[in-house]
């Protein structure tokens, strides 16, 4: 491992890195905007050349640039254009791909996530009178409803990691097990979450047929325990019998993450 | 030739967009010099679409030129203050869809048939009857319905068509009898082009038709679907259009921002760049003015790459055959 | 770079077209070169569909591979007799459907849905019970369903989503990942390319990756959907591909259309022209020794117009802004 | 009028002279394949230029070439690229421009008309054990039922012309005033017909509401009598009170017809 590993860094991009390892080698993953780009771009850099890198807009098999390489900012960032195998449009991205069963990976981000990996995207409190509004679930409902596997990002906070979302825009494992199945919706899994604390994934081996479907601490950051993680969790969270410690971002992950955000956009200090 | 649909911004927007209308605003190359000049011209009551919905149309709440919207996402470059105070107040009413349910919508609007199906917001909080009729909307039962397919027998979600009365987008080319030509990332608009009722369309070029008929598979949509052509270089800004310009996140940054913080951040705003200004060649120069023309050389799409295309078209000439 | 998927033609077939399989042959450009290794493989009990099937599936049908269809139109180059007359034995079921309607379940398939409205057939003798059930078909109440709109009370007719298991098609090029671009007329293949479990290409040209990512719009669809890439020169013949060659009528009208005459007509044109040659490019061969080299000189798309395009992509380098 | 009225035409060839005369001068014509196209070149080329020339496959606005034009052979044939505004595909075509509402001007060909308009392209007899399987309807059911208006272009014979249409592939009137609309299909016309011996109008003003909805004879080719037309119809027809004599084809209109047709794919002698 060239360069060591990286001694200054944060918890959020410890998030990021930690995220980008966990693209499959191969497969077609449909990236999110926000932190799901950015990491998987730099996922795409390092550790999963081979994966097909789409966009919710159209931008079918990203190769990011040899030089110069940033993550895309906003969905319709013109260096996707380049590079991309195919360039065309919402109905082909969203309906042939997502909708034709084609996406194995989808990448989210969103404001909360619960016990059973549910997703709001769109308003904390009641919906039809809400503390803070949110922008919109954009992609994320159908990312949700119909990839074949799903991985979150999302800060470790005890606003975002909720016994219940307070609207379930996005499907995980909806009321528990066999919920998928009992809404009309595909088994979906393995999925997984990144947190700036540890890595989860869900208790069901068949997609959410069987099982409590709920999160499970599979590995925290280095130096963080699980008590740290539990303190920034709204439930009693479900730990692995052996949890472990996630090998620190390389000094190249954590350089090639930084070039990749250039303005600051997704990192810059205090954002998370 | 048919007659040319090339006119001002001042005209198009004058002539086409009318108080009350359902209003396809744009989502990858927003057409901002025509959303600037609809804010110009007072349009009042607008209903404002599209997949997602940026800047633009923050704009328009603020404006008080719209007070309805569906979308998937209501955002961009503005700060959301402003717009989420106007939901909360019912001042602005609003239905939730998704990026996908709109470019459906769209996409059955344009195809002329009532809905289509999904199996997305399955399992969902959307499809909950009370917040189907939730105080912000409008559309009550018209937002959509539940079936079983007839098939398989598998529960679907029915998105009612979409069509909006203007669709108001911004393109690479198009020839003066209004033949649209674009490439690069198209988001819902290749759909809007044809379920709305009526099209205006800014372009960085106005080409000669040849130049048109001679790649037509480039061609998005043709000039009869088109109300309006109005030639706007930097009609995207500050957006971005493939092969001309790149975002300008400066500008997004610094100065669009703030618009959406409060009411009087967006008058200030509206002063300087919409009201203060006769039309979007006036912005540019103010544009200009402000940052230098080195800031707008800077925005130009310089890396990356140009066809190598070798594409040909053609047929075989009249000959014999047995 | 992913794997490459270029192989030959015997290859493909042989390793993604089975027994039984619904296989969507095309339309505009027909891959012939593929659907004559189909036969040479003696592939059965064949499902064609295709919004219009030509010569190919009556080819399909005279050499005992397909026994079933679902089309709007049964035709092309060959004379109907020997296909009529098996429909009327029952040897070849059949469902009637529409250029559009099949173009709308290819679109429904690829989009995952599953079934989609139209308010075409209202009105048409289609409709009625006793031909739903008519004796040479093979869907019953699978063909289509009846329903009024949730949002109108409009009645239409909802058409079944239909996934091929193999499209077979023919571009104009690929590179090795099987990235695919077309231009000119795509009749159905746009939604057959995403429809289909198994998509196999034959193209005139493959060119590098490079060329392919230099005009993202071009491509038709990603190679992460294509199964197989057969370099294939004239791998349309006798239709037509543009920007390469024009139809080849003189063929068709001498050698092609007398096939489907009679099943003995069939089986000399497929002994000179199917079975006895080895592959496509032994087939192209056999046409100059036949007919000369300028007769196959002389489908040249010559006339006509290459693009004058002045097309570019690319992007702002990173700059600082304020 | 250059080179005064041709002497030597056939019946066919005045028929697809009528028929492209019959073409508005605006408007959006969704052109079928067969002797609609053949008289849609003639009819861009001489008597409407300004309409939008389309086909089913995604030709849209086509211009046939100054020099060497020729009629279209076969729905994707080559030279409907180069001039045309946009080639796309046929969802583009027969979806987004027909079944959105944009085609003013249907034109079609058919196997057998009837009484009310309505086609029959797919057999002959009892569709469920036909005397004559014909190839299929293609693109004319979704135009009979979603164009404006309709030009339907067909040879007088007995077996053509017929009291009911042995299977309604293609919708004209349906089972008469009202059938339309009984049926959720939108008004049509004026639709016309155009045989190889007259020109036919509709017995409705409303597009089908009012009226008997029945063909009527209004005008006859050169030296016909009604009478004539009768005898090959296998109704009673319906006759205008002043039946019109058409103007003969000119020269120039015979053969610049001839020209588009070099291979004589769809006028060589004894087809129609």
């Amino acid at each position: 491992m060239a360069g060591g590993y990286a001694e200054d860094y944060t918890l959020a991009e410890m998030m990021c890195v930690a995220a980008a390892r966990e693209f499959p080698q191969e497969g077609v993953a449909l990236v999110g905007m926000g932190l799901p780009v950015l990491s998987g771009t730099l996922a795409k850099l390092l550790h999963a050349p081979e994966i097909a890198f789409c966009t919710e807009v159209g931008a079918f098999d990203w190769q990011p640039p040899a030089e110069g390489a940033r993550a895309p900012i906003g969905i319709s960032d013109l260096i996707l254009n380049p590079g991309s195998a195919m360039v065309s449009d919402m109905v082909d991205a969203l309906g042939s791909l997502l909708m034709g069963g084609n996406v194995t990976f989808g990448v989210l981000q969103a404001a909360q996530v619960d016990r059973l990996g549910n997703l709001n995207t769109i308003a904390l409190g009641d919906y039809r009178n809400p503390e803070r509004r949110l922008g919109g679930t954009g992609g994320n409902t159908e990312i949700a409803c119909l990839a074949a596997r799903v991985l979150t990002i999302m800060p470790q906070e005890q606003r975002r990691f909720v016994e219940r979302v307070d609207f379930n825009t996005s499907p995980g494992y909806v009321d528990g097990p066999g919920g998928r199945r009992r809404h009309g919706l595909r088994p979906q899994g393995p999925n997984r979450v990144v947190s700036t604390m540890g890595i989860y994934g869900f208790d069901t081996a068949d997609g959410g047929e069987s099982g409590s479907c709920e999160l499970v601490l599979e590995a925290v950051f280095p130096h963080l325990s699980p008590d740290v993680v539990q303190a920034e969790t709204r439930w009693n969270l479900r730990v692995a019998d052996t949890v472990r410690e996630i090998e620190p971002p390389t000094v190249e992950e954590i350089d090639l993450l930084r070039r990749l955000d250039p303005y600051g956009f997704y990192l810059r200090p205090g954002r998370y | 030739m048919a007659m040319s649909k090339l006119m001002s911004v001042h005209d198009a927007v004058e002539r086409f967009v009318g108080d009350g209308d359902v209003i396809y605003a744009g989502y990858t190359s927003v057409a901002y010099g025509l959303c600037y000049e609809i804010i110009r011209q007072r349009k009042r009551r607008l209903d404002i679409v599209g997949a997602s919905v940026g800047g633009q149309a923050t704009l328009f709440f603020l404006a008080g030129c719209a007070d309805r919207t569906r979308t998937g996402y209501i955002g961009g470059a503005l700060r959301p203050g402003a717009v989420t105070r106007a939901m909360a107040e019912g001042r602005l009413r609003y239905e939730d869809y998704s990026n996908q349910a709109i470019a459906l919508m769209l996409m059955a609007g344009a195809l002329g048939i009532p809905f289509i199906p999904t199996r997305s917001f399955l399992g969902t909080d959307y499809l909950r009857p009370e917040y189907q009729d939730h105080p912000g909307g409008f559309l009550g039962q018209q937002k959509w319905a539940q079936m079983d397919s007839p098939f398989d027998g598998q529960p679907v979600v029915l998105l009612p068509a979409l069509r909006p009365d203007v669709a108001v987008l911004h393109a690479q080319r198009a020839d003066e009898e209004g033949n649209i030509q674009m490439w690069g990332h198209l988001g819902d608009a290749r759909w809007a082009f044809w379920a709305a009722r009526k099209v205006i369309v800014s372009v960085e070029e106005v080409v000669p038709a040849s130049v048109i008929r001679s790649d037509p598979s480039r061609t998005v949509v043709p000039g009869f679907r088109v109300s309006a052509v109005v030639h706007l270089p930097f009609g995207a800004h500050p957006t971005s259009i493939a092969g001309y310009y790149d975002y300008d996140y400066g500008f997004s940054a610094s100065v669009m921002r703030n618009a959406g913080r409060s009411q009087e951040d967006y008058e200030a705003f509206a002063a300087e760049w919409i009201d203060g200004v006769a039309d979007h060649a006036a912005y540019i120069e103010h544009y200009r003015e402000v940052f230098g023309q080195d800031a707008l050389d800077g925005l130009a799409a310089s890396s990356g790459t140009t066809p190598q295309d070798g594409v040909r078209y053609g047929y075989a000439p009249i000959r014999r055959f047995q």
